[in-house]
């Protein structure tokens, strides 16, 4: 009954014929999938820059994102942490590592949206005010987003650390976060300097 | 390419081209070759292109249409032989020859189609320089797009109409934009069409070659009205383009001093804001079928609209056009008339129009 | 790319080549460094600050790709998968910046 | 049920046993390929109607059927709905059936991500339906901005429709891509697999690299409707090119993701009824993956006329010309492929057979669309209009049919009338040509596309489009009556009726819940007609061929 029942087919192995994980192979996939959608986005940012006046960045914090780059490095980081302490099998190790990936990220979240505030409430930069707000607001709230979804992902793979489903041989799932978190962290690498920092 | 052995299942060889097969080659082969020579010379498709462009490109399209008709009946030729020679006979459970390929044929169709296209693509570059070459007396007309009619002004002679005049035999360069949506400027006698974007000029040229008038189309869909939104080019003879230039120099000069003569300022006026594109009135000589006719608009303003007079009924009709639709028709006139018109040019519309008995 | 090679496979079926933490804090310290450099390059002006942005940020992303997604270490396969869409990317980005 | 609750799984399912497994969360990939193609066939039925009102509408110049942005709403809602509801889902379904069947998986890589992929159309078809109720989806499938940042309401909810929709094939390609390369039985070598997987990878490659553009361009466009930005708004400075860029850089690949998979069934199905190996496998293999790649770099020549730099046509018209070359290939490939065989005219095998037929008018007309002098011309006309007809419907939807023909006994395990799909057929192609060729000649002589009312000289042309148009909505009916018929009375097909190679034929029909008992051995292409003995049912060893259960009554000739 079970074996009917089960999602899993009989001898469904996740290494294929080609050798690797189907899962991570999927990621991958994934990513060159982000790849397009965030050259897209940034094609579009640097048309509406271009058309704009030079300059319509001042507005934005320099300090602040900056500070907010480091923290969404230092979450990069914690995770890349994650892994190698899975490997060892240092499970509450891991699960240290993922909650302060959780705070990082987080505390990320927090900057951009009180800048967000910031920079609405006061005028400064809105989304229908200038082609420079129009882009600016698409292609970092696209990338917020991708890290709200890392952070419940997080929060998932906690909860699945928790209940003991990794080991040293098995693993995979943490992998496979790691690889989106830290593509989230090259977007925002990207984006840093072409928004705020050119 | 893995070359199998011709062999069937019981042994005999069998060979892919038999004598009967290769006169079928033959014949395909000469059938495709004489029918893509006579659709090129006749070139059914397309009636005498107007314009010095589009005699190029129907030039190119023969070119074209010959190719096509030859691959066409080459591809259907074999298509069909096959069809007709290789069909099974009816207790024939046995397989047809283990053929897997042919490096030789592989290369041949491969290579002689891509010499074909490029071939083509270098055709089709020389024409397309030819036909965006610019002539040296050539005449300026800017050309705006709006939901939904054209609007052509003469930088040189400082005139703006709603039909494009061009003299014989002399190129106008078009300066297309938008006012609103995209659209595109096209006259299919012609063959030359160019998107009128907002924001950014884009530029075409035609040559008259034959006296007439042909239609001028919006292409690129533009709103409830596009199938509407057209107009027409004349192609005049050089004394009479120098007339239609002195007179339309000279009906804004009148409609400068004013109603001095009020029909025929009214006239001018359906002429040069197109509502002759839509409308039927006789007076005006607009023979329109989009919009409701304007014939007998006089008699019959006053109850159209209960609470409307006449006279405010034709005003909110071209300022507000979206106030109230004469049933059985759609709303599709530009709203923007309010701002395209001065208040001395609506009065004298509306004076004109209650004047339509 | 039609058959697998064993070496490759060996690889992906046991991914325990990855960096040790002491690698992974080497990267995060250079990225750090990076930054700051990138955010002092910005405060200057002149036609060297462009190229010199996009360089550093370039850099910045390689070293997150290749140790802390491992790819370094991993099939080329994936390296392929990721790279691959770049080509696209810079006539995408070309053609929406031409007038 | 209570196995369920053991699971823990709730809804999800595996396998469908009785009707109601196909109505829930089910990651068989034979009940989502079934769901897929359902749907998919209930979009074709709603864009047939919307369809026909256009026709109805255009019968004469002077009807008053739909007029005006009504008439807007219905073109667009046609477009959409038969490109990103009808063609692309459909292929998804059936390639969902039979790729892992073909490949001798037990299942997609991903059988969860599969389901999901599935029921994100459902609120994706929901929300385009709920954009036609609304209204204000009139700008066309493309949805050129400032038009479609000025429309109505519907507009802002077609687009986040399209973002479902999106989504869910990219999740799609994902599986369909991991599943070719990772999931096939270790004997399989990559040219060992069938032609359909390869077409099937390479249209699963432009969706993940083109896809995301058009989520991009979406977003934008959302943007600029919910916000105010400015994107592509000249008067705020903004760029309407952007959007044209954008949308056919997905766009124009999109293309290939319609037709691709149809190259893919016809390279099964000629085979099969020709009793011959595939002609020249590699090339058309390899062609596949060119047309994938190329694809991308002639997206400019749908903006030949818009105003782009004049000179960049050029190198675009080239690229275009270009890619005609492994279209080309294909079709000669295929001729090769029946040249000498011992042919069948099933009546997949005439489907596939009138896919060459059609498809290469619209391939010829295409040329004429790729040089730019003409384009200029014939842009955004009714010739346009023909040329993507013929490549759409002479081209993916025929593929489609030759396909289902050719799979419908796998899916149900029982035949289709072949009396029946010959009305079908004969009915398909007449009205097709009717409906669509004279649509060459309207565009042609001046027709501009997306009219409720053309100049009086057209009607003609237009008429017999119409005539066409009724005769292919009538078309339909015998297919409808035959497939409902056939899953309760049609004849048994048992696992082989075709006698075909593939991996698909050894399973019973329909194949059991978990595919393949043991991994199946492959001992080379699945084209070995001539070659080889057709390989008997699992388990039992490859023999002489099993005597076939004729093809029912006018199968043959």
């Amino acid at each position: 009954m079970s074996e009917v029942n089960s999602a899993v087919p009989v001898h469904e192995q996740p290494i294929g014929t080609t050798g690797l994980d189907n899962r991570k192979l999927g990621i991958w996939l994934f990513l060159a999938t982000e790849v397009m959608l965030f050259s897209a986005l940034i094609a579009g940012f640097l048309d509406m820059r271009s058309r704009g006046p030079s300059g319509a960045n001042h507005v934005l914090n320099i300090p602040l994102t900056a500070f907010n780059t480091w923290v969404l490095i230092c979450s990069s980081l914690m995770v890349a942490l994650s892994v190698a302490a899975i490997e060892q099998g240092k499970t509450k190790r891991l699960r240290n590592y993922l909650l302060l990936t959780l705070l990082f990220g987080g505390t990320f979240l927090s900057i951009q949206i009180f800048e967000y505030i910031h920079l609405i409430s006061s005028g400064e930069l809105t989304p229908w005010g200038s082609l420079f707000g129009a882009g600016f607001y698409t292609v970092t709230s696209v990338h917020g987003l991708h890290v709200f979804i890392g952070l419940i992902w997080c929060t998932l793979t906690i909860i699945w650390t928790m209940q003991g489903k990794f080991s040293p041989k098995e693993f995979m799932r943490v992998e496979v976060f790691g690889l989106y978190w830290h593509f989230v962290d090259i977007v925002w690498i990207i984006l840093f300097t072409i928004i705020y920092l050119l | 390419m893995s070359h199998q052995a011709s062999h069937n299942s019981d042994g005999t060889q069998v060979r892919a081209f038999d004598s009967s097969s290769k006169l079928a080659v033959i014949l395909i082969g000469a059938i495709a070759a004489i029918a893509g020579i006579v659709m090129g010379v006749a070139n059914p498709f397309l009636s005498n292109a107007a314009s010095s462009q589009g005699i190029m490109i129907d030039t190119l399209f023969s070119v074209l249409l010959g190719i096509a008709t030859a691959v066409f009946v080459l591809v259907q030729g074999f298509l069909l032989y096959s069809i007709v020679r290789f069909s099974r006979t009816p207790d024939d459970e046995s397989d047809g020859m283990p053929i897997r390929g042919n490096t030789k044929l592989e290369v041949l169709w491969t290579a002689i189609p891509a010499i074909i296209v490029v071939g083509i693509s270098i055709y089709s570059y020389r024409i397309l320089v030819d036909i965006d070459r610019p002539q040296a007396d050539h005449i300026k007309v800017d050309v705006t797009g709006r939901q939904f009619s054209w609007e052509f002004y003469y930088p040189d002679y400082d005139i703006k109409t709603s039909e494009l005049h061009i003299p014989l035999g002399r190129q106008a360069r078009l300066r297309l934009t938008s006012a609103d949506v995209n659209h595109a400027f096209w006259v299919p006698q012609m063959r030359m069409k160019k998107d009128a974007i907002g924001g950014k000029i884009t530029e075409t040229s035609i040559t008259g070659t034959e006296l007439g008038t042909y239609p001028i189309v919006c292409a690129e869909l533009c709103g409830a009205g596009h199938a509407v939104m057209r107009s027409q080019v004349v192609v005049d003879s050089g004394p009479d383009f120098q007339n239609w230039i002195q007179s339309q120099i000279g009906a804004k000069q009148r409609g400068a001093s004013a109603a001095a003569d009020p029909v025929a300022y009214g006239r001018q006026l359906v002429n040069q804001f197109g509502c002759n594109a839509c409308h039927k009135l006789a007076d005006a000589g607009a023979v329109g079928a989009v919009g409701p006719s304007l014939d007998g608009m006089g008699s019959r303003a006053g109850a159209a609209v209960p609470g409307q007079s006449a006279e405010e009924y034709v005003r909110n009709a071209i300022v507000k056009p979206g106030a109230y639709i004469v049933p059985n028709f759609q709303p599709v006139m530009p709203s923007d008339y309010s701002q395209r018109m001065t208040d001395q040019e609506v009065d004298a519309m509306v004076k004109y129009l209650l004047g339509q008995k | 790319m039609n058959h697998v090679d064993p070496v490759e496979a060996e690889k992906a079926v046991k991914p325990h080549r990855y960096p040790t933490s002491r690698t992974y804090i080497l990267v995060f310290v250079a990225l750090v460094a990076l930054t700051i450099l990138e955010v002092i390059v910005a405060l200057i002006e002149g036609g060297l600050k462009a190229p010199l942005l996009l360089g550093m940020s370039a850099i910045k992303a390689l070293l997150v790709i290749l140790f802390f997604m491992h790819l370094k270490y991993d099939s080329r396969w994936f390296a392929f998968i990721f790279f691959a869409p770049m080509a696209l990317v810079i006539p995408l980005i070309w053609i929406s910046l031409i007038r | 049920m209570t196995a369920d609750a053991v699971v823990g799984t709730g809804l999800i399912r595996h396998g469908g046993r009785k009707f109601s497994d196909y109505f829930i969360f089910n990651t068989d990939h034979k009940v989502i390929g079934i769901q897929y193609l359902v749907l998919s066939f209930t979009f074709f039925l709603i864009g047939g109607v919307l369809a026909e009102l256009i026709r109805t509408q255009l019968a004469l110049p002077t009807n008053q059927v739909i007029v005006g942005s009504r008439y807007n709403l219905v073109l667009t809602l046609h477009g959409t709905i038969m490109i990103f509801l009808w063609i692309i889902p459909a292929f998804a379904g059936l390639a969902n059936y039979v790729i892992p069947l073909m490949i001798g998986a037990n299942d997609m890589a991903f059988p969860k991500l599969n389901a999901l992929a599935f029921w994100l159309l459902i609120p994706g078809g929901l929300l385009m339906m709920a954009s036609f109720a609304v209204g204000g989806a009139e700008s066309g499938w493309t949805a050129y901005p400032p038009l479609s940042v000025t429309t109505p309401l519907g507009q802002t909810i077609w687009a986040i429709a399209l973002q479902f929709i999106g989504f869910s094939t990219i999740f799609g390609a994902i599986n369909f891509l991991v599943t070719i390369f990772n999931m096939r039985v270790p004997s399989m070598g990559l040219t060992q697999m069938p032609l359909l997987a390869w077409a099937v990878a390479a249209t699963s490659i432009i969706i993940v690299l083109g896809t995301p553009v058009l989520s991009g361009a979406l977003l934008m466009l959302i943007m600029s409707r919910v916000l105010g930005a400015q994107f592509f708004t000249p008067a705020g400075g903004g760029n309407p090119l952007l959007w044209q860029n954008l949308f056919w850089f997905y766009s124009h690949p999109a293309v290939y993701i319609m037709i691709l998979p149809g190259f893919g069934i016809i390279s099964e199905v000629l085979p099969a009824f020709s009793r011959k190996p595939i002609f020249g496998y590699k090339l058309i293999a390899f062609s596949s993956m060119a047309i994938a790649i190329f694809g991308f770099l002639v997206w400019a020549h749908h903006m030949f006329t818009s105003g782009m730099d004049p000179f960049l046509r050029v190198p675009f018209m080239i690229t275009s010309m270009i890619i005609a070359v492994p279209t080309g290939v294909k079709i000669f490939s295929w001729l090769g492929t029946i040249w000498g065989g011992k042919l069948r005219f099933t009546t997949s095998m005439t489907f596939a057979l009138a896919f060459i037929s059609m498809f290469v008018i619209g391939g010829l007309s295409g040329i004429f669309l790729a040089s730019v002098p003409i384009d200029i011309h014939v842009q955004d006309t009714y010739f346009v209009v023909a040329h993507l007809h013929y490549v759409l419907f002479g081209g993916s939807v025929m593929a489609l049919f030759a396909g289902v023909y050719y799979w419908f006994p796998k899916i149900t395990g029982r035949m289709l009338d072949e009396r029946l799909g010959q009305v079908h057929f004969w009915l398909t192609f007449l009205g097709f040509n009717l409906t669509f060729f004279p649509q060459h000649l309207a565009g042609l002589q001046g027709m501009p596309r997306r009219v409720f009312t053309y100049a009086p000289e057209f009607t003609a042309l237009n008429l017999m489009s119409t005539l066409g148009s009724f005769l292919l909505a009538i078309a339909i009916l015998p297919f409808l009556f035959n497939a409902l018929r056939s899953l309760a009375r049609g004849k048994v097909a048992g696992p082989n009726p075709w006698r075909a190679f593939g991996l698909e034929w050894t399973l019973s029909s329909p194949p059991p819940v978990h595919n393949f008992p043991t991994p199946p051995v492959v001992d080379g292409d699945p084209y070995g007609y001539g070659e080889r003995p057709i390989p008997g049912p699992v388990g039992t060893p490859a023999g002489p061929p099993a005597p076939a259960p004729a093809p029912s009554a006018s199968g043959g000739n």
